[in-house]
């Protein structure tokens, strides 16, 4: 156990390595960061001031251990846009994020996961095949079409609901948030159902494809045979065993729920890590892109290693063994 | 997105693979076509694919005009709107946009775009999956174990995030040389890129099946190179789910393109696929002139929708274990 | 005289495909007193199976039971409500299937899945269920059953978790043991200690046992009675001795001559030529024709009925006549 | 535990009550599509920077609403001599911390805007002299005469000394720095608004200043400002009364805007002039099928392009009627003379016989480089121009890019790496010789700034030589009448095909009253907002 932890661990460092060389070596030849920091009239010997003072101008490799050290110790450096520690930056739009990617995770999981039981346990009912319909659609339309839509409908049409960003927040230590606030709950409604539709309909899907599987497995068989409850079985049995690989991959896509954010929060102008990331692109701001990748990548990392270990915590299985077979 | 689909393709790995049949004789075995027939829903989804595959074929004879040309495009024709209401001028079916591009015509080329690139893309997926599925199942160990741990971090990343960087690297290696075609190029790679797992997985889930077996070992007793072998054997009896795999990404990659075009990535404006078609078009939605996003919106979902159909009809007749 | 635990009259159980409706079990009848040990043999796919399904109300669709009666101490069961059936299985009827490793839950502790039984059909309080479940694992012969309770099944070996199997199908004392199959995914060497502790647990508590299995070895060393399936119905039946010793059917006279003996004698096996028809594909009259030696015209036209032989009932047109007995 | 739970529950409740009170009537909710970067006025030379910052810092002058210069914290200022300019001071001014400003104040946001790390150094030349008379006086002494000295001081907001010296932020932040200067995230400023809070990105809070020396004109007690990329979202918040300012309004959404009960737009023609440019220098363009030779170097070409595009289409179809169609390569506004010029007619037919004249009767390829988010459509008036050039032959690959990747390959830091192109260009000093000078002048000088931003590397001396006698020039009435001579030589060259001024668009609630300035700048102490 603890030696496939310590494995899981080092693959992780490893593969945080491969995503630093990527972010740099990307960010470092895309575009002339000089560029975004002085005005277009400065002369070229100020432009060469600059790149000096940066450190542009050292060889590839001392740029790259330089950023590499520092990225370690959570610096990334200055945003060229904000004249800010791009670190603070991040910790600052951090909370926004993260609310609102669990709250679509949350979202995604409930609804997923109680339509996905409805529709294998129902399989020929009217409801189970509009879900089926609503999941394929879920699946079929764009996410930023489906932002626009509801903004359309509920924030223009009928005035329901804000059309953009998080509301009133409120500061508990360092972190913001939405949650305490009418207003703030308001606006979190439709963000998280436009990131969280598209995974619910995956968690749905595959729900419904896993309980259909379980409930044919002998185990199940053998439940019936033992007289126990439709209930007992549907819900005490079958739908354990169903969620282990379902949490698996809900755990797995909470990583791209917080990388598809950046698609959502565009469109709803959530003041999140991914808005900045689509502002950092559009202004060439390195910094905040180099750092925005290796963040995403260490919670994609960090969530995988969490997920691999929470899989053995509940599946009895693996306990004792070394660890799941890839 | 790539995660479900690997865990399908898990499941279908899981699958019990029968004896090497012929993938082709098993899909046209009248199991599959009798659910075909039975589901009105799933011939509906087939008829309108391959309604969609034939119109982005035949673009260049049924369009009006070719959008991709500016100099067919004039101006004073500019944001029509379509034939059947009030201000609606013959041949402009669907209404025109703000370039004066006719819109039923731009659908046909973006679709014919978005079907390139969603089917090359799956392609280019499908043979560096099959491939590294291949390489792992059949060396095992460190080899294995290097490839799957890709595949496992790759999962984690979604496509859109790897399309970004892909496109991003591209533009800073390919700089001011990147003109539409080799866009193109980068866009399918971006997309092949993200979507490999699910084959490797299933290949190698087949491999692995097929490499203990006897047969092998005789193959290479009386000297067939046994990875030939098992090639024969294997990809047949792997087929019916990397088919699963193929028809969905196929769908999934239509929507990262559509999707790369909105965060503004994707083709040039005067090369619209379906994608950048909504991507403009949305911005005309306040206006009123909604036919310019409402057509291809429709066009796009609609495909989408029966690929998704026609993969999941798919999927459940090619499992035994789901009728 | 009191019913039997079991009689099984005219069974019929039907499978709707999309090409044809297949006739699994075809008429057939049989009884199971209490404490007997039926043993129900045949090939794969002669029903054996399904016919134990059938009993126990667990044909899924498209399989249904389409005609005959099921009673259960004298009381039909085949036609009861889906909860009425319901609350029969596991605590008057229970039922151990083929593979042990696969019939538990991974999931939950052993004591979870017992105790949910227990409580599922009695009225027990969680800590008595418990206490129950401890001496039912004993019974079986788990050693330290208070400890391995709190086990997981991955935990336990095969012949272990079989054992497990067996303690959850006794949990609520039922009338009837359905065992199908129940050492086939077992080593040999635990395949007779499983087959004793039914037998054995049979005895003890009275409790009939329908005991399938292809296996002519452990009928003849477990069962009271034998009957022998063939394509859906039973060729044979008739106790154990007599089945074994002196088969009538000329089927069974083949699967007979299957049983290794112990003693070693060079007695050549006799192999049955050709193999058992697809249900699809059911030749007419008695359905063994093509493959009997003894076959004759009427063989080829008309379906035989069991018929008595003494001890043993036979369904062979070559007993109708009951003119020349095979050697 | 209980006793927890409920005093959790009456924070909650109190923190929910607290939260939900309503914006009041004097709060007005304003969304930008650029953001509020820094708070150091002299970090960022941007205009929605300036219009922010301009709200809480001011310069010694300022522009009234129809960008006329006026007194600010100078209240009066002249030229004793041509090279020297002296600025008096008004008294009983103070910064928001209550320190009161003086000529040291001056001095020190002189040096400070010419620091290497200040993005604003071309506010004031290196080789200026800055003396102080006495607390109120201060001279500017010039090298040589500059009429237009203090054209562009409206945005070089005074910083108070003492306070940058007490917090460390007598430099703007280095680009290099670790951590940022105090006066990225504070300010202190003389105006009639101080910043509450300040979320770069997210959201800036804007309080009336009660102690402002000056009388303001509108009745605004808050401004909350939001930046709002994605247009439709934008306009979305603005029809939906979350907003009650948007800036800009994308044109096709005018007519929704127009239409709705709550909001309008405040249209207006803007000073940026769109045009298009062709590389004259290269003896063979980068990006074309024509070897050995470069097209544009033949005027006929040039007038044949110019010719070929038409204008008023773009202006009518892409632009919906919201643009000038200009002759000049400066904004009608900023040049009296501007009527004198016409701009020569669409014709096609010519422009094809001037093509063939030329010896490319069968046109030829040439790439565009194109913004696609940084002007009025942009990327659109690129395509339409595409579409009309492809009917004279000429078969243009269009290069649309986010201003970023554009401005990288096409600017002096880039190489000029361009064949072709559209730029917009708005005079910092709202004068002709910022034009003549940065965008027109010869660029075959590389000690010389002239003709920086010269993409398309246009150089006629006559031209130049105009360009340093309107400098020195004081006399308004000759100097138009070189500025005239100057932008007739470029015309008869055909240097550039100046397009349009495209149009200001301010979403403005119906609540709200709100006097628009063509330099686009929004300014909020003139509004007034009503329930």
């Amino acid at each position: 156990m603890l030696a496939f932890t310590l494995r899981r661990a080092v693959q992780a460092i490893g593969v945080m390595f491969a995503v630093g060389i990527i972010a740099f070596s990307m960010f470092r030849f895309a575009g002339d960061p000089v560029n975004q920091i002085v005005s277009l009239d400065t002369p070229a010997a100020e432009r060469e001031a600059v790149r000096k003072s940066l450190g542009l101008d050292d060889p590839v490799p001392v740029q790259f251990i330089r950023y590499f050290g520092d990225a370690a110790q959570f610096k990334f450096g200055v945003s060229y846009q904000f004249r800010q520690p791009v670190s603070a930056l991040l910790m600052e739009r951090l909370p926004a994020t993260l609310e609102l990617a669990i709250c679509a995770t949350v979202f995604a999981m409930v609804c997923g996961i109680l339509m996905g039981v409805y529709s294998a346990l129902r399989r020929d009912t009217l409801l189970a095949k509009l879900f089926q319909a609503v999941s394929l659609i879920g699946i079929s339309l764009p996410t930023f079409l489906i932002g626009i839509l509801l903004i359309y409908l509920f924030a223009v049409t009928l005035g329901w609901l804000p059309s953009f960003g998080r509301g009133e927040v409120v500061k508990l230590g360092w972190w913001t948030t939405g949650l305490l606030t009418v207003s703030g709950l308001k606006a979190l409604i439709m963000p998280a159902i436009t990131l969280g539709l598209f995974q619910m309909t995956l968690i749905m899907r595959l729900v419904r494809a896993e309980m259909l599987e379980v409930l044919r497995t002998d185990y199940i068989r053998f439940a019936r045979a033992r007289g126990l409850t439709t209930r007992a079985i549907h819900f005490g049995h079958a739908l354990k065993n169903t969620l282990v690989p379902v949490i698996t991959v809900a755990g797995l896509q909470f990583g791209s729920v917080i990388a598809f954010s950046i698609i959502t929060e565009t469109v709803f102008q959530w003041p999140g890590m991914g808005l900045l990331f689509v502002q950092a692109v559009q202004n060439v701001d390195i910094p905040i892109m180099a750092a925005y990748l290796l963040m995403v990548s260490l919670i994609f990392v960090t969530i995988n290693l969490v997920v691999d270990i929470l899989y053995t915590v509940v599946d009895p299985r693996l306990r004792s063994t070394v660890g799941r077979a890839t | 997105m790539s995660d479900a689909v690997a865990s399908n393709a898990d499941k279908q790995s899981k699958l019990p693979t029968h004896a090497a049949r012929s993938w082709f004789s098993r899909a046209l075995d009248s199991d599959v076509f009798y659910s075909f027939r039975r589901s009105k829903l799933t011939m509906v989804a087939a008829a309108i694919t391959l309604l969609f595959f034939l119109l982005a074929i035949f673009a260049s004879w049924l369009a009006v005009q070719n959008p991709f040309d500016p100099a067919q495009l004039q101006l004073i024709n500019s944001r029509i709107s379509p034939l059947w209401t009030a201000d609606g001028q013959s041949p402009f079916l669907l209404g025109t946009d703000e370039q004066g591009r006719d819109v039923f015509s731009a659908i046909l080329y973006g679709m014919r775009i978005s079907l390139a690139v969603g089917v090359a893309g799956v392609i280019f997926a499908g043979v560096l999956g099959i491939g590294l599925g291949l390489i792992a199942g059949y060396f095992g160990g460190a080899v294995d174990s290097v490839i799957m741990r890709i595949a496992d971090v790759q999962l984690t990343f979604p496509a859109i995030l790897i399309a970004l960087l892909v496109n991003g690297v591209a533009k800073s290696v390919l700089g001011n040389r990147l003109d539409a075609t080799s866009m193109l190029v980068v866009l399918v790679i971006s997309i092949g890129l993200s979507f490999w797992v699910g084959y490797a997985r299933t290949v190698r889930g087949s491999v692995m099946v097929e490499k203990n077996k006897d047969y092998v070992a005789a193959a290479q007793l009386i000297g067939l190179p046994a990875p030939k072998i098992m090639l024969r054997h294997v990809l047949p009896n792997a087929m019916g789910p990397i088919l699963v795999i193929a028809t969905i990404n196929l769908a999934l990659a239509i929507i990262t393109e559509a999707t790369l075009s909105f965060l503004g990535v994707g083709l040039p404006d005067t090369m619209p696929s379906l994608g950048t078609l909504i991507r403009i078009g949305n911005n005309y939605l306040f206006a009123g002139e909604w036919w310019i996003v409402a057509f291809p919106g429709i066009a796009l979902a609609g495909l989408i929708l029966s690929i998704n159909l026609l993969g999941d009809w798919l999927r459940d007749a090619l499992n035994p274990k789901l009728r | 005289m009191t019913a039997p635990v079991l009689s099984v009259r005219n069974l019929e159980v039907e499978f709707a495909t999309r090409r044809a409706t297949l006739r699994a079990i075809d008429g057939v009848s049989f009884d199971i007193a209490k404490g007997e040990v039926l043993g129900v043999v045949g090939e794969s796919g002669a029903g054996k199976s399904v016919t134990g399904l059938a009993v126990i109300g667990l044909i899924d669709p498209p399989g249904r039971i389409t005609g005959g009666e099921i009673l259960l101490s004298g009381t039909r069961i085949d036609h009861l409500p889906p909860e009425e059936i319901r609350r029969i299985r596991g605590k008057r009827i229970g039922m151990i299937f083929q593979d042990p490793l696969t019939s538990l839950n991974p999931l939950y502790r052993v004591g979870e899945q017992i105790i949910e039984t227990i409580r599922t059909h009695t009225n027990l309080s969680e800590s008595a269920a418990r206490k129950r479940a401890i001496d039912l694992l004993a019974e079986v012969g788990i050693p330290a059953p208070e400890k391995r309770i709190d086990g997981y099944p991955h935990e336990f070996s095969g012949g272990m978790r079989q054992r497990v199997v067996i303690a959850l199908a006794l949990c609520a004392e039922p009338e009837l043991i359905i065992a199908d199959e129940p050492t086939t995914a077992l080593d040999v060497s635990v395949q007779a200690q499983i087959i004793a502790l039914i037998k054995r647990l049979g005895r003890d508590h009275g409790t009939a046992v329908m005991l399938v299995t292809h296996d002519m070895g452990v009928i003849a060393e477990t069962c009271d009675r034998v009957a022998v399936m063939y394509s859906g119905r039973i060729a044979e039946i008739g106790p154990v001795q007599e089945v074994v010793q002196n088969p009538l059917h000329p089927y069974a006279k083949g699967l007979m001559g299957a049983i290794p003996t112990l003693a070693g004698e060079e007695k050549r096996l006799v192999q049955i030529p050709g193999s058992m028809p697809r249900l699809s594909a059911i030749p007419k009259g008695c359905a063994f024709n093509p493959r009997c030696a003894f076959a004759f015209a009427q063989c080829h036209v008309e379906r035989p009925e069991p018929i008595p032989q003494g001890t043993q009932a036979v369904a062979c047109h070559l007993f109708e006549a009951a003119k020349e007995p095979a050697a | 535990m209980s006793v927890r739970r409920s005093l959790f529950a009456a924070t909650t409740i109190a923190i929910l009550a607290c939260a939900s009170l309503p914006a009041s009537a004097q709060t007005l909710r304003y969304a930008n599509q650029g953001d509020l970067k820094s708070l150091d006025p002299y970090s960022l030379n941007e205009s929605t920077t300036h219009a922010h910052l301009g709200h809480v810092y001011q310069g010694l002058t300022a522009r009234d609403k129809d960008l006329k210069i006026i007194p600010a914290l100078a209240e009066s200022w002249e030229t004793p001599e041509p090279t020297r300019w002296r600025f008096h001071l008004r008294k009983g001014v103070k910064f928001h911390n209550g320190d009161p400003f003086t000529a040291d104040d001056v001095l020190f946001s002189a040096d400070r805007v010419r620091n290497k790390n200040s993005n604003m150094q071309t506010r004031l030349a290196p080789d200026v002299k800055v003396v102080k008379v006495d607390d109120y006086t201060v001279d500017f002494i010039l090298p040589s005469p500059n009429p237009i000295l203090h054209n562009a001081w409206d945005v070089w907001y005074i910083m108070d000394k003492k306070w940058a010296e007490a917090n460390n932020a007598v430099e703007p932040t280095p680009v290099s720095a670790t951590s940022p200067s105090y006066a990225a995230l504070h300010e202190n400023g003389t105006g009639p608004f101080t910043i509450e809070s300040h979320q770069p990105g997210v959201k800036t809070v804007f309080k009336a200043n009660p102690n402002y020396w000056g009388k303001v004109d509108g009745n605004l007690k808050e401004i909350i400002f939001t930046p709002i990329a994605s247009d439709a979202t934008r306009v979305a918040a603005l029809l939906s009364g979350e907003v009650d300012v948007i800036e800009p309004v994308p044109i096709q959404d005018i007519a929704r805007v127009d239409a709705s009960p709550n909001a309008q737009v405040l249209k207006g023609p803007e000073l940026r002039t769109i045009f298009i440019g062709f590389d004259m220098v290269r003896d063979e363009l980068l990006y074309s099928n024509i070897k050995g030779k470069n097209p544009f170097k033949d005027v006929r070409v040039r007038e044949a392009f110019y010719k070929a595009i038409d204008v008023e289409l773009i202006k009518t179809r892409v632009m919906r009627g919201l643009s000038t169609p200009s002759a000049l390569m400066i904004a009608p506004e900023l040049f009296a003379l501007s009527k004198d010029f016409t701009r020569p007619k669409f014709d096609p037919d010519g422009a094809k016989k001037l093509l063939t004249e030329a010896g490319y009767p069968d046109g030829f390829e040439v790439t565009m480089d194109c913004p696609n988010d940084r002007y009025v459509n942009d990327a659109a008036i690129c395509q339409a121009v595409v579409g009309m050039l492809a009917r004279i032959g000429v078969k243009i690959n269009l290069l649309a890019q986010p201003k970023a990747q554009y401005f990288a390959k096409v600017l002096k830091q880039g190489g000029y790496q361009t064949s072709f192109f559209m730029l917009g260009w708005t005079p910092s000093t709202m004068d002709s010789h910022n034009v003549m000078n940065d965008i027109m002048g010869c660029r075959d000088n590389p000690k010389s700034s002239r003709g920086e931003a010269n993409l398309g590397g246009y150089c006629n001396k006559e031209f130049d030589a105009l360009t340093d006698k309107v400098l020195v020039e004081t006399d308004t009435a000759k100097r138009n009448q070189m500025i005239k001579q100057a932008y007739e030589i470029a015309n008869k060259d055909w240097a550039y095909i100046p397009l349009h001024q495209q149009a200001l668009a301010w979403g403005v609630s119906k609540k709200v009253n709100l006097p628009q300035r063509a330099d686009n700048l929004v300014m909020f102490h003139w509004a007034t907002k009503k329930d």
